[in-house]
């Protein structure tokens, strides 16, 4: 096809400036004046901080949602089914507020450290608010990465090499070692790239339970020393290392299957026999116990005894219903036109990634210099409801891109490159291609894509925080002043709402994912 | 035109809302203020329009907005950012005998350009049984080997203590607030962590004897619905410490006019309502907070503790030892 | 050690579908059985059955008389190549190679794998990863990688289907090569006739989870079983006959028929069945060169068929049938 | 409408790659043009510069003598067949046939899609969607719904490579049947040799990314430009032989070289070269049936052979070199 810029192209390349924007405005704050820091021995104790709990937090995930995996996608025990999208449910709650759980359900003075002081006259060291303990609260909210993206290779493993190797004479245990995990290891290390960049962006865990990270640095430097440049500098090796998990992500995406025309086969499952198969069954309850329920739960049972401003409640979870749909669309739209604009290089959508993997409060600083730009430039919009929301629309958009154009392109790279082009035979333009036949058939990708962005834009805080207009609250919002204000029996209920309203998102998208795969008969 | 979430009572003795807008921002996200902005809106017909932000993000968008800015009257509960809020020439003094006559010079910014509305003092929570409040008349006592391993505090970029050791530093002089943060340091019964509650159960729990907290927590807790709240204050008191023998440390909700307020009349109107007697009933009632006015009437437990004496701290000050506060708690190890 | 495979009565469904049918077949040590049959006749699913990779839910498989119907894969002592190669992406050549001689001595095994890739040419590659080796390179590391333990018994599952054209046969013919210097028991499921016929010692035709025909690969060409044996093996046309006292008339000429009942029939032809020479005379309704040989259509009367002629269509010329190249079928 | 498309100097490399290399090639109206060579040797891509999918580097494409190199693919009025057939698995049958024909009135358009899913004897699943149909009827939809806008060019990519090989014959016939009713030009790339013969007016051999020979399938078998080429028609040997005045001398015979210089070379011999009768006496080392005939692996000394014999290994019989079989390399 030719080289000339089709309206297609021109419309990825606009659509992909909205994204980079924030990126570039953070760069260039970067280099704005040097102002009061941290000293350099905080710097280095918060990045070790942030190196050990990424370390913890990596292995916990890799463990957890590993052997989740292993145990759904090889086994057969009672529950197999249920808990294979069940335990993806854990996603639906924002870390933040499994922290607010954790942290006040095993305070010096909660019920269980209480209870056991009672009991057996001294204090058991089971301190939430430390780095073990935002280590576990972090494992628990983001073992589904790995969960997913694991058992998503486990299923998609042609059983031709397993089979190999037992004809080799490798039995079911050495077969798994020597040749199953190893060819699932990239999809092991993808996901706990993706936990890991979720660690290092977190603000509202890390704060909550008073562990002290870079991305404290960044909100230190900001909110202390009122410096932007500082922050926005000691954001950078955050930025650098998100690029790098950002790459091994991608580099641990399965290849298109190279099989060939080999009639695909799943791997066998094993059956779990009689106390094995409900050892197993207690695993998956414990984990999505701790994940879900045991917070959620410790949450509502405060939340029960509380106040709650039940109009501002549900106007927020109104408002947040609605700007989610629309940013959700929106941004699905763009990176619609980014996927479909810049199919022939990767490098644009690595780029616009970035976004995703950047700590909230740098991104807050990217998207208020931009904004700061239309603000002056048009001074009667400041104040319109309808220019505040566009903003924050485009906020999103530009923060959330990755999460929409990951499936979206795995959505078109399905479309096979001569369903196109027959297409185009056929007497269609490379719109009108896209039109009628690539964006039709990825329309399931579309809207994994729609309901990932509503997912995020739920829990989202930072963007939402700098730029809404007057009056509008959303959940997360809510969630986090109560939980500033000390109230976390009135946070527990913007919190509980966040995650009712993600959890029929998420059973549908953990849904997608198992229907996506070669042969599927689940 | 602006939406809201307009608080608005549709009482009957209500002026008609015809008295145009006003656009707040604010720090503060108590039920309490959402009370006083319906009073506002319902004795002049003003709507109130707001955003609540935390501090350093209200900054940082009156920054980006420059002039304009829709913002009327900011509200910061935080001495040290509202300075901050000052010196960056987001706010313009203007001149106001009503307010003037009700604040006290002292929570009144020297140049005019804000004041406070309401006051928090930063005190201690101890344990009535094995503490007793002579040992803890004096911020100096809590870095003293009395308390070896009984101290809890919040973590230093906690907005209260930053203020608390930009006070000391003013008062004491850096090197003596340094020898005092170390003091502390040495004194933690735990890392510092979580809120100012968590400090006041700690206590309650024998984790420590002694932890600097706002006065106001400890009264929410003890007045709370919820008996467990209640059981936590009953062998815990407040004791004010002094900075000096001059008084204790309280901190200052600030209200300021915006540089740029497209709508002043009705920002100034706000500002003098928020010294009303209603306003100020209102701060001490939802939140505990001490009012800045001589005339308000506050509740019995509030009024408990107001006689307590206040630090008379230049207002500048708390905006201006902040950077070297947290270099301090930074040097002595208070994370 | 060598073997002699027997399986008898072998059944496997799935839900409803029969994918084996109680199957009896026989695999001898030092021979090549090729199992011919279209695709989902359950051919391989007949493979993994015998491999031990899927339970039978009827019948038994003998090694040498011993019954391992129930011995687990890594315990027959077979070797298996997969249409894919399933090679392990991760594990360098040599490592896939070695990956089953995990029991032998490092420097035994080293030397054994060095022998192996030397066979194949290969002996240089040995450090490089599956991915970097071309389609015929990758099948015969899978070859060696299945007979690196010695095993008694080989089955190949369509090893050559994922091969151009142009490498197949020579993939082939050192694929035979290999297995020929082995003493094992061969068995080659494939799709494909000719390939079966270059291959087989003993053909099995499959269809439909059902053994069809076994014999060699001639006896099953000239002679099979049905018109869908016939046509598993290469082309064959039908023409209608009468048969009269133990011989077939058609058209063309006749075909011996013993035994045969009087009444109609149907003759196989093979396209070299038809040859010039005193006979009928036929009408050339058309002409295609098809490489080595004419390919026309033939018409007589009502009837037409296809022969290796070269004539111009539109003429004539005189056939008779060769009955040789001609079946009465049952 | 009718066309000739010429492709002059045709070019297109990925990165240091020559995809396709200089080519010439014309497509005439009312013929089958084959374009066959290996996997890899960028008949693909020159289908692709054809149909305006890929752009060129250098060269030219014409339509009745007009430069259309510029030209968007949806502009060109070429239908395109493709290996995967490229249906829209989210459209029905009918619509897919009747896809591009989105300027014609309904009633016309529902006309022409009925006419032509009958001519495939479609014409009651055109409510199915594609997933529904087997391999052979979605060639066939999809073949249908290149041909639908009446193109005056239709080109297929290996447009029976996805099928069984059972039902690769018959949905061939079927194709040819229909591609000779219009009056297109039409171009078919394959890697099948017998396919390509089967099917072609011209054929054109490709290599490496360039053309190697045009001409009718018997001319390009029979006269081999190269050894490659030879080998990409068929079974070829090679022996070598001695020209002395124009006649090659091979220890089977002589072929005639005229033109060829003195001197040692290379002397290409079809499967058939060797028949039985007076001439050399050679030993059968093997012979192999492979369906409709026998393999024999024939020596004379050191040379070896083989040839369409059947005869015992182990025997011993005359052979002569037939000429017309047998063609001197350059
Ligand atoms: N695991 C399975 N579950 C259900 N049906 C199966 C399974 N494996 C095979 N089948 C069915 O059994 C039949 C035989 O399959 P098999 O793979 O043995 O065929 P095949 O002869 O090897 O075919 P091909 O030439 O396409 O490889 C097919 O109809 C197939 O769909
Ligand atoms: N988009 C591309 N980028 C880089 N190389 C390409 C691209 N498309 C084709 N090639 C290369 O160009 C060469 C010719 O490819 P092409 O697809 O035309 O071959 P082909 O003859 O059609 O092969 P096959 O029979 O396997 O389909 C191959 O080496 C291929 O790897
Ligand atoms: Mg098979
Ligand atoms: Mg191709």
């Amino acid at each position: 096809m030719s080289y000339r810029l089709t309206p297609l192209r021109i419309g990825a390349i606009l659509a992909a400036l909205i994204a980079v924007v924030p990126l570039v405005a953070v760069l260039v704050t970067a280099a704005g004046q040097p102002g009061d820091t941290l000293t350099a021995e905080t710097f280095w104790r918060y990045t070790r901080t942030s190196v050990a709990l990424v370390l913890l937090v990596g292995g916990g995930t890799a463990c957890l949602g590993g052997i989740a995996a292993w145990l759904v996608a090889l086994h057969d025990f009672p529950g197999r089914r249920l808990f294979s999208w069940a335990l993806v449910l854990p996603m639906a709650a924002p870390a933040f507020v499994v922290a607010y759980g954790y942290a006040s359900l095993f305070d010096v003075a909660g019920p269980i450290r209480t209870a056991w002081r009672t009991a057996f006259g001294w204090d058991p060291p089971l301190e939430m608010r430390s780095l073990w303990g935002a280590a576990l609260v972090m494992t628990l909210a983001f073992y589904p990465y790995v969960y997913l993206t694991l058992r998503a290779a486990l299923i998609s493993q042609s059983s031709s090499l397993a089979e190999a190797a037992r004809t080799l004479g490798l039995n079911q245990r050495q077969t798994f070692m020597r040749v199953i995990l190893p060819l699932a290891r990239p999809a092991l290390a993808a996901g706990m790239a993706l936990a890991a960049m979720e660690t290092l962006a977190d603000y509202g865990a890390t704060s909550y339970l008073t562990v002290q990270t870079l991305t404290t640095g960044v909100v230190r430097a900001w909110s202390v020393f009122y410096s932007a440049a500082e922050a926005a500098r000691l954001a950078l090796p955050l930025l650098a290392t998100a690029a790098v998990l950002l790459w091994i992500e991608r580099a641990g995406r399965p290849a298109t299957s190279e099989t060939g025309q080999a009639r695909w086969r799943e791997l066998p499952r094993i059956r779990l026999k009689g106390g094995w198969g409900w050892a197993a069954t207690l695993y998956c309850l414990i984990l999505i116990g701790l994940g879900l329920i045991l917070p959620l739960g410790w949450l509502a049972s405060l939340g029960w005894r509380a106040d709650n401003e039940l109009p501002r409640l549900i106007e927020a979870g109104r408002n947040v219903l609605i700007v989610g749909a629309v940013a959700a669309a929106f941004t699905g739209g763009l990176a619609t036109l980014v996927a479909l604009g810049t199919r022939q290089g990767r490098f644009l959508p690595r780029l616009l990634s970035l976004g995703y993997a950047t700590p909230g409060a740098v991104m807050a600083i990217g998207l208020l210099a931009p904004a700061g730009i239309i603000w002056r430039a048009f001074p009667s919009t400041v104040s319109s409801f309808l220019m505040a929301i566009t903003l924050l629309i485009l906020a999103y958009a530009s923060r959330l891109m990755a999460a929409a154009l990951e499936p979206i392109d795995a959505g078109l790279q399905r479309v096979g490159r001569s369903v196109s082009a027959a297409a185009r035979t056929l007497g269609e333009t490379e719109a009108g291609v896209a039109r009628r036949v690539e964006l039709p058939i990825a329309s399931g990708a579309l809207f994994t894509a729609v309901l990932l962005v509503f997912i995020d834009v739920l829990k989202e805080l930072p963007a939402t925080m700098i730029l809404r207009p007057f009056g509008f609250d959303t959940l997360a919002v809510m969630a986090d002043y109560y939980a500033k204000d000390e109230r976390l029996g009135e946070a527990a209920w913007p919190s509980i709402l966040i995650v009712l309203i993600a959890i029929p998102a998420v059973i549908w998208l953990t849904r997608r994912v198992s229907h996506s795969r070669p042969g599927d008969r689940t | 035109q602006p939406q809201a979430t307009e608080t608005a009572s549709s009482q009957a003795d209500c002026v008609p809302s015809t008295g145009g807008a006003l656009n707040l921002y604010t720090a503060r996200h108590y039920a309490s203020d959402e009370a006083i902005y319906a009073a506002f809106t319902c004795a002049t017909g003003i709507a109130v329009h707001k955003i609540e932000f935390r501090a350093p993000e209200l900054l940082a968008r009156l920054q980006a907005e420059g002039a304009s800015s829709p913002a009327d009257v900011v509200v910061i509960q935080d001495a040290g950012a509202m300075g901050e809020a000052a010196n960056e020439g987001f706010l313009v003094p203007f001149e106001d005998a009503t307010i003037d006559a009700r604040v006290p010079e002292q929570w009144r910014d020297p140049q005019g350009r804000w004041f406070g509305i309401a006051r928090r003092a930063r005190i201690v929570a101890y344990d009535t049984q094995r503490v007793r409040p002579e040992e803890v008349d004096d911020y100096a006592d809590l870095a003293s080997p009395r308390f070896r391993g009984k101290v809890c505090v919040q973590t230093s970029d906690a907005v209260y203590n930053l203020t608390l050791m930009s006070a000391l530093i003013d008062r004491w002089g850096s090197q003596r607030a340094l020898e005092w943060a170390r003091g502390i340091v040495a004194n933690m019964a735990r890392q510092p962590q979580g809120s100012d509650s968590d400090q006041i159960r700690a206590v309650a729990a024998g984790q420590c004897e002694v932890a600097i907290t706002n006065h106001y927590y400890f009264l929410r807790m003890a007045e709370s619905d919820d008996a467990a709240d209640r059981a936590v204050t009953e062998h815990v008191a407040l004791a004010f410490p002094q900075i000096n023998g001059q008084g204790s440390h309280f901190n200052l909700s600030g209200a300021g006019l915006a540089a740029h307020a497209p709508n002043r009349e009705n920002a100034i109107r706000f500002l003098e309502f928020l010294t009303g007697p209603q306003a100020q009933g209102i701060f001490a009632t939802e939140t505990n907070e001490f009012p800045t006015t001589t005339e308000a009437t506050m509740p019995e437990d509030v009024a408990a503790y107001s006689h307590h004496a206040a630090d008379p701290l230049p207002l500048p000050a708390y905006a201006e030892h902040r950077a070297e506060a947290q270099r301090i708690f930074e040097q002595a190890g208070w994370r | 050690m060598t073997a002699t495979i027997e399986v008898s009565g072998a059944t496997r469904a799935y839900g409803d579908k029969r994918a084996v049918d109680y199957v009896d077949l026989t695999l001898e040590a030092g021979r090549i059985t090729c199992l011919l049959g279209p695709s989902g006749c359950g051919k391989s699913t007949l493979l993994r059955l015998i491999a031990g990779l899927e339970p039978l839910d009827e019948g038994r498989v003998l090694a040498n008389g011993q019954d391992i119907t129930h011995l687990p894969p890594e315990q027959r002592d077979m070797g298996l190549v997969f249409q894919d190669y399933a090679l392990f992406p991760h594990l360098r050549v040599d490592d896939n190679v070695g990956f089953g001689l995990g029991s032998l001595p490092t420097v035994e095994r080293r030397a054994r794998v060095a022998d192996l890739l030397g066979r194949i040419r290969l002996g240089e590659r040995g450090r490089a990863f599956p991915g970097e080796l071309s389609g015929g390179e990758q099948q015969r590391v899978a070859l060696v990688r299945a007979l690196a333990r010695r095993p008694h018994t080989v089955l190949l599952d369509e090893p050559f289907s994922g091969l151009d054209s142009h490498l197949k046969s020579e993939v082939r013919e050192a694929t035979l090569a290999i297995l020929r210097e082995t003493d094992a028991a061969v068995l080659v499921v494939t799709h494909d006739a000719e390939e079966a016929m270059q291959m087989a010692d003993d053909l099995a035709l499959m269809i439909d989870g059902r053994i069809l025909q076994r014999g060699t690969p001639q006896a099953c060409y000239l002679d099979p079983v049905s018109l869908e044996a016939a046509r598993l093996l290469g082309e064959a046309q039908v023409i209608s006959a009468e048969v009269s006292a133990g011989v077939a008339q058609t058209v063309f000429g006749s075909v011996p028929a013993p035994g045969h009942p009087d009444g109609g029939a149907q003759v196989m032809l093979r396209p070299n069945a038809l040859v010039p020479g005193p006979g009928v005379e036929a009408d050339v309704s058309e002409a295609r060169f098809v490489g080595q040989a004419w390919r026309a259509t033939l018409t007589v009367g009502e009837v037409s068929t296809q022969a290796r002629l070269a004539h111009q269509p539109g003429s004539r010329l005189s056939v008779s049938l060769d009955p040789a190249a001609a079946r009465v079928l049952a």
